[in-house]
């Protein structure tokens, strides 16, 4: 017995969920962006599935950008978490509401 | 690792403990600020950064605090803001101790202090001694000379541990064995001058322990031939080093100003520019008789202490080839019967000379009443020693102004704003010896 | 014997046969051979002690240039030079925070006894605070002194059982340290 | 310096109104408490920009010190050596402080070097600097009793003991 | 074979992933995720995209949770956060329902439509050819894609760069 | 299972029994894991024996003949010494960092060539024992980046042992450790592009084989830069002097691995000297041909250890690169923390990045066959693009002073 890709998609749908339970149930603004992470590669777990199904390449390439996009956005929130979190050490994100009007 | 032992007010306080004077003392009162102005500058910390700081402890027990000298450091991030030292913990009641003892003992008490350069220790207490019983004058001259010998040797040998702990604590393991290669050479001299190397006990009241061994004239100069080609070695190895010139340079500056008002002296003295060696400007000894330079910094950096006491080996070596040339035939000790001891051969003649020396080394002998203070130039700095006697043949009093203590002070002044990394470059540089700190 | 004791004593809690024999002996011969010193220098001993690391001396002859600056890796704590009554609750500290196995060299007379400061500020003999292994004599000790003591203690280490701790025999060189709870009234020490 | 003691007066001569002698060939200005801080200040304008050296003297059992007329011996005596770089000269000050009222203003504002001196006496002797910005102890621990240099104070030796001698 | 690494590598991927939401400690949380990245990174082997795995460990492991970690020890955040606090009651449970059914969807869809999934041809090529097809692609294709990235990338590390920027004048500090 | 065994080596020959590929591999393991093991105790006597001489000491010579077994004294030692976990320390976290450390040290050894025939353009199989096979545990086709991704893991080891410990002084070891690593991985993947692009694989066993003849060394084709950058970089990673911030003895005691003792701390130092190894031979692999024999005046000197011949190259290769480490440690200062990150980030990554871009440039003249004035052009053109590049970043220098300056210092 082999994995065919439908078992990588439901793998990849469950980790999607877990990711999704742990951003909505987490309050460190840290932990809620590894959850983000989790989905991300869930994601692309999907993605290099399609692309073995289908023999087509475009699927790693989508990967990649993914990977790139993960990277540039973990850079940014971090440095606004951080900013945040230097002037109010131990700050859930019920704590931020800086933004709000 | 992590530190111990709690020692309440003498540690560094949080900052919203400080009261304007505290702060004062840590950035106003070199700059002679005046109060409101120093509790301005103390109130910078109110920016939201404040609770970002942290307070770390190097050691007492500590690889790069040149033995038990504690250093409380506030950290912003790696950045030094506060530093307080905190010493003591070698206090070894040498001050109460040389209540003790005899003039004659007090030596051994002394010598223990600068373990670095003990034998300048012994010549400052000696000189101070000599001043009280009024015979200072009256020393022999080859007893001066052998005294400026020995001083010197030790100002490199000293100078040479220097070097060592400096590169070892700017990770420059060889450079560690290498000053103590050298310095081993000095100490083979010492130990068969003295007998010992190190905590000699031979400068005494009146002159010296013993005259030089036959054959001393070789050794010497066998340390002088070496010597020079190995500084040469140092100088390839860390003075013309870019990592090492990246290290020192600008690290641990300190301002001519600075340096008067904490009342430093010596090599941190010098490096900022500030002329002033007492065996040039107060000479001693024979001092002014034997030609040598004065060595100067600019900028008062670390590494402009490291090669002033670069070059002052130099100028040591110069100072000793001319003592070589000079020194004269004669006496080593003066031969007055109240502080000398009779010579060996005469002790198994004369029942007298027995008495004689028996009475000199249990009582000791008395000294006039009066107070007096000597300083020398030791390789840390002027090194002085107070003496009150009130006519028996132990002192008073018999207090060490030693230079290390007060360098010490210059600490926070030179590390604020510096690095964890600097600060340990800073401690290297100001090169203190917590013997002589915590006496 | 059992279980527990083997896991609270290491080997300790075996009882000896060959094979646990010929363990010990090799393990005796490698703690003699790497005994790592703690980098703890108080006065002019530690000078001496570092000169014997230097060129001419070079301890790394037996495996010890490995100074380590962190107790936790250090076997060999050699006090050198003269403890004072502030020092002592941190060598005491330092000492604790080595590990098992772990060994005394007191270094020079004022560790050992004092030496000429019988004084307030000095603790008379370092054997007070933790159990010495060997006394290194002189003030301070000249660097084949100290080699000597330390060969000594190699010797010692050989010829030791492996795995009895410290704090059960509470044994340094054949005197037993008893602690004395910390009482809440400092000691005076010198009021006339 | 305007009246520098010459070297065969006979009379006490003067500084700033205070008593000065010459202790084997060095320079020694006698001060009260109230006029310390005043007279320090003038010396340091005078070129005496550092201060070397604090300490302190407890003459318990030395009162019959000899002193120039006009100075009151009391039981502590705090020493100060002063130095002048430019014209390569020093002087020492000699204070007076009773036992009853062991106080003496700090010289912190003048010299920021003496911090860690004063410290030390107050350690060593318990005389107190006033308007010190530190004032704790700075050798002994902090829980120390008693200020181990003064008279009063043993030295603290324990007897020599032989440990497994055969007794 | 292949099942034996995929079960290891599934097992991998969601124990990491629990561990992520479950773990109390952000640190501990950050393993999780690594461990996640490694199964995630498994099964791209298996699955033939080496490149992929690769620059996933380098990428992910080797640079985004080690981020992450510095910023925790940076920041000295790494206490506990307290599970037992929750600031609405009804958010935990909801969350679970609401990831249980998205997941039990998307379950759902992909098994009704495996029919028409291609099953996993085990026709790729060795060698060097994965990365060589994936390079041909992203140069040709997507080259567009590719250069906005970079200039994603360095507007991303310029804006950190003035976000986290301390100013020390102190006006600024209120 | 046995499918297993042509993704760790697609060059096995798999028709035989199915259990001897699989034996070969196995053996293979145990033969790498044990030279690994024997080559870092080696390495460890080999250090303190140098610097010893460095010295003018002896170094250890009471363990065994001439000291060799003092690194055996040090572990069984280690070994047999008390354990201990702090209070504060995180407990599960304490006792995983050691492994993670000494873990990648060693995975480096699975793609490394560590010998086999590439004499005359061969493709460094040997036959032994009936298989024909690669001296090389594994040659996936992205054994480079495989590299690069243990070397990124290995910080885990450092930055978690740190921070899992509990007190200060750890923790300010694995912060810096773990920005000191990232900040010189770039110059190192940069530097490495420059390799694989020349070599065109990212293959181990294809990068040895394109390197047939000393003028082929990737240390010449791609000229000296990227290897002098790599070497420093790989230095900074190894956290080896002049870059040993992270443990630096004199300000942080022992940095992160300050609380550790017993057989966890030798996990610690294992590693360490590992890497030494694997890092080095890794360098030699990508620069210097590995078990390419250097051929002195037309010979191959080492050539009559048949088969073993290319191993004896690439240990004689290696040998060099540990000595320099050693050499390193014995006479350079140790940079401080600000030194170590402007060297890294204004002076290594531009370098590399500018000398991947040229000989990118140079790359595409070859295979778009430009003639001679294309070259020039092409140089000249880069050339232009660089020093412009240079001349920005500068103003970017100064700009940031500036700024600082107007700003203050600290308190």
């Amino acid at each position: 017995m082999t994995p065919t890709t439908t078992w990588y998609l439901v793998l990849a749908a469950v980790l999607f969920g877990i990711g999704a339970v742990g951003l909505m149930v987490r309050r460190n603004p840290l932990v809620m962006f590894m959850c983000i992470e989790l989905m991300l590669n869930a994601v692309n777990l999907s993605f290099v599935a399609f692309a073995r199904a289908f023999t087509d390449i475009d699927g790693q390439t989508a990967v990649f950008f993914v990977m790139v996009v993960a990277a540039a956005e973990v850079v940014v929130g971090l440095g606004i978490i951080v900013s945040i979190l230097r002037n109010r050490p131990g700050a859930t994100v019920d704590d931020l509401a800086e933004l709000r009007g | 690792m992590t530190m111990i032992a709690d020692e309440g007010a003498q540690e560094l306080r949080p900052r919203s403990e400080l009261t304007a004077r505290e702060v004062m003392r840590e950035v106003g009162a070199v700059l002679r600020l005046s109060e409101a102005e120093a509790a301005k500058l103390g109130d910078l910390p109110e920016d939201p950064d404040e609770d970002q700081t942290m307070v770390i402890n190097m050691g007492p027990s500590h690889p790069s605090t040149h033995g038990v000298l504690r250093l409380m450091l506030e950290l912003q991030g790696e950045t030094v803001l506060r530093c307080k030292p905190i010493i003591g913990y070698l206090h070894t009641g040498m001050e109460k101790t040389g209540e003790q003892l005899t003039f004659m003992q007090g030596g051994t008490n002394v010598t223990r202090m600068d373990y670095a350069s003990p034998l300048n220790n012994e010549l400052v207490f000696s000189m101070a001694t000599e001043k009280l019983l009024g015979i200072d004058g009256d020393i022999p001259e080859r007893a001066q000379w052998m005294r400026m010998l020995l001083s010197e040797l030790n100002r490199m040998s000293s100078h040479l541990l220097f070097m060592a702990t400096n590169g070892m604590d700017l990770g420059a393991v060889s450079m560690m064995i290498y000053g103590w290669r050298e310095r081993e050479e000095v100490l083979r001299f010492f130990q068969k001058v003295t007998g010992l190397r190190m905590n000699h006990n031979f400068v005494r009241p009146g002159g010296l322990a013993a005259d030089l061994p036959a054959g001393w004239r070789d050794d010497v100069l066998r340390i002088l031939d070496m010597l020079p080609e190995r500084l040469e070695e140092y100088d390839i190895l860390m003075t013309g080093q870019p990592i090492w010139r990246e290290r020192l340079q600008g690290v641990g500056v300190i301002t001519p100003a600075e340096a008067l008002a904490l009342g430093a002296t010596g090599p941190i003295l010098r490096s900022t520019g500030v002329e002033w060696d007492l065996r040039r400007d107060q000479p001693y000894l024979r001092y002014d008789e034997v030609e040598f330079d004065v060595v100067v910094g600019t900028y008062g950096d670390a590494f402009d202490r490291y090669a002033i006491r670069l070059a002052e080996i130099r100028e040591s070596m110069r100072i000793v080839r001319q003592i070589l040339d000079r020194m004269p035939e004669g006496d080593y000790r003066i031969q007055d019967k109240k502080v000398t001891p009779p010579p060996r051969a005469r002790i198994d003649e004369s029942m007298e000379a027995l008495i004689h020396h028996f009475k000199i080394f249990t009582e000791g002998f008395k000294v006039p009443e009066g107070e007096v203070y000597v300083a020398i130039e030791s390789p840390r700095g002027e090194i002085g020693c107070y003496i009150a006697s009130d006519g028996s043949p132990t002192p008073y009093r018999m207090h060490v102004r030693a230079p290390s203590f007060v360098n010490i002070q210059c600490l926070p002044h030179m590390m604020r704003g510096g690095l964890v990394a600097d600060a340990v470059a800073v401690i290297s540089s100001v090169d203190p010896v917590l013997g002589e700190v915590d006496r | 014997m059992g279980l527990s004791d083997v896991i609270d004593d290491g080997l300790g809690g075996l009882s000896h046969n060959v094979i646990t024999g010929r363990l010990e002996d090799l393990v005796n011969w490698s703690r003699s051979r790497s005994s790592w010193p703690a980098t703890f220098g108080l006065a002019c001993c530690a000078i001496e002690m570092m000169a014997s690391g230097a060129a001419h001396y070079d301890i790394a002859r037996f495996g010890m240039e490995v100074f380590r600056a962190s107790p936790r890796q250090a076997d060999i704590m050699i006090v050198a030079g003269r403890v004072s009554q502030k020092m002592a609750p941190v060598l005491r500290q330092v000492y604790d925070q080595m590990m098992e196995p772990k060994w005394v060299i007191s270094m020079g007379v004022c560790a050992s006894s004092g030496g000429m400061f019988n004084n307030y500020a000095i603790v008379q003999g370092v054997d007070q605070i933790v159990p010495v292994d060997v006394y290194a004599p002189g003030c301070p000790p000249s660097p084949e002194t100290l080699i000597h003591a330390i060969e000594t203690l190699h010797t010692k280490i050989e010829q030791g059982e492996i795995m009895r701790r410290r704090s059960e025999s509470g044994a340094g060189a054949g005197i037993h340290v008893t602690e004395i709870p910390a009482s809440s009234v400092p000691v005076l020490l010198g009021t006339r | 310096m305007t009246d520098t003691p010459h070297e065969d007066e006979s009379a006490p001569a003067t500084m700033h109104g205070c008593p000065v002698t010459d202790s084997r060939g060095q320079v020694v200005i006698h001060l009260g408490r109230d006029r310390y801080l005043e007279v320090m200040r003038v010396l340091v304008d005078e070129g005496f920009a550092m201060c070397v050296d604090l300490t302190a003297v407890d003459y318990l059992d030395y009162m019959d010190r000899s002193l120039p007329a006009g100075v009151e011996p009391e039981r502590f005596e705090v020493v100060v050596n002063l130095l002048d770089i430019g014209q390569r000269r020093r002087i020492r000050a000699r204070v007076q402080v009773s036992e009853t009222d062991a106080v003496l203003p700090s010289l912190f504002d003048l010299h920021p070097g003496t911090e860690a001196m004063e410290r030390e006496v107050f350690d060593m002797f318990g005389i107190s600097f006033s308007d010190h910005p530190d004032p704790s102890r700075i050798l002994m621990p902090e829980d120390w009793i008693g200020h181990p240099l003064r008279k009063d104070y043993e030295v603290g030796s324990i007897p020599v003991q032989f440990k497994g001698a055969p007794t | 074979m292949e099942l034996l690494v995929f079960v290891l590598a599934s097992v991998m991927v969601l124990a990491g992933a629990v561990g992520v939401i479950a773990y109390r400690n952000p640190v501990h949380a950050a393993l999780g995720l690594v461990l996640t990245l490694f199964g995630v990174a498994v099964h791209f082997v298996s699955m033939e995209a080496h490149f992929l795995a690769a620059v996933q460990v380098i990428v992910y492991a080797g640079a985004i949770v080690v981020l992450f970690l510095f910023v925790i020890m940076l920041l000295g955040v790494d206490r506990a956060e307290d599970l037992d606090v929750e600031p609405f009651k009804i958010q935990r449970p909801l969350a679970v329902i609401v990831g249980a059914s998205v997941t039990g969807l998307v379950i759902a869809a992909v098994v009704r439509g495996r029919s028409t999934l291609g099953e996993m041809s085990d026709a790729a090529a060795p060698g060097d050819d994965n990365i060589r097809a994936l390079a041909r692609n992203l140069y040709s294709d997507h080259v567009l894609a590719f250069e906005l990235t970079s200039v994603l990338l360095i507007v991303a590390v310029v804006g950190t760069v003035v976000l986290t920027r301390r100013s020390r004048r102190p006006e600024v500090s209120q | 299972m046995i499918a297993a065994v042509p993704m760790v080596d697609p060059v096995l020959d798999t028709d035989d029994w199915w259990w001897q590929p699989l034996a070969v591999v196995g053996l293979k393991v145990l033969v790498i894991f044990i030279i690994g093991l024997v080559g870092t105790m080696f390495m460890v006597w080999f250090e303190r024996k140098i610097v010893a001489g460095m010295q003018n000491r002896v170094g250890p010579n009471k363990a065994g003949p001439f000291g060799l077994l003092q690194t055996l004294a040090d572990g069984t030692k280690l070994f047999f010494k008390e354990d201990l976990i702090p209070d504060r320390a995180d407990r599960m976290v304490f006792r995983i960092a050691p492994f993670l450390a000494f873990v990648p040290a060693f995975l480096v050894w699975a793609v490394i060539p560590l010998g086999g025939d590439f004499t005359g353009g061969r493709d460094g199989t040997v036959t032994w024992f009936g298989e024909t096979t690669r001296v090389q545990l594994a040659d996936p086709p992205v054994g480079v980046l495989l590299v690069l991704a243990l070397s990124s893991i290995a910080v885990y080891g450092v930055m978690l042992a740190g921070w899992s410990s509990g007190s200060k002084y750890p923790l300010l070891g694995s912060v810096r450790a773990s920005a000191q690593m990232i900040s010189y991985e770039a110059a190192l993947g940069l530097s490495l592009a420059a390799v694989l692009m020349t070599a065109g694989t990212l293959s181990t066993s294809g990068i040895v084989a394109n390197q047939s003849s000393i003028t082929n060394w990737h240390l010449l084709s791609t000229g000296v830069v990227p290897f002098v950058i790599f070497l420093i970089a790989m230095t900074a990673e190894l956290n080896r002097p002049p870059f040993d911030l992270v443990e630096a003895e004199q300000e942080l005691v022992g940095g992160f691995h300050t609380e550790y003792s017993s057989i966890r701390f030798a996990l610690f130092f294992l590693a360490e000297f590992m890497n030494v190894i694997s890092m080095s031979a890794l360098l030699v692999t990508l620069f210097l041909g590995g078990p390419q024999p250097l051929y002195l005046g037309g010979v191959d000197v080492l050539a009559f250890l048949g088969p073993f011949g290319g191993t004896a190259w690439l240990l004689a290769k290696v040998f060099i690169f540990l000595y320099v480490y050693v050499w390193f440690r014995a006479t350079l200062p140790r940079l401080r923390y600000d030194q170590l990150m402007n060297l890294g980030w204004k002076v290594l990554i531009p370098i590399a990045l500018g000398w991947f871009l040229l000989l990118a440039v140079l790359q595409v003249g070859r295979d778009r066959n430009v003639g001679q004035t294309g070259y020039v052009v092409l140089v000249v053109a880069s050339l232009a693009v660089l020093v412009l590049c240079y001349l920005l970043f500068q103003a970017a220098l100064a700009v940031a002073r500036r700024n600082r300056e107007s700003e203050g210092a600290a308190y």
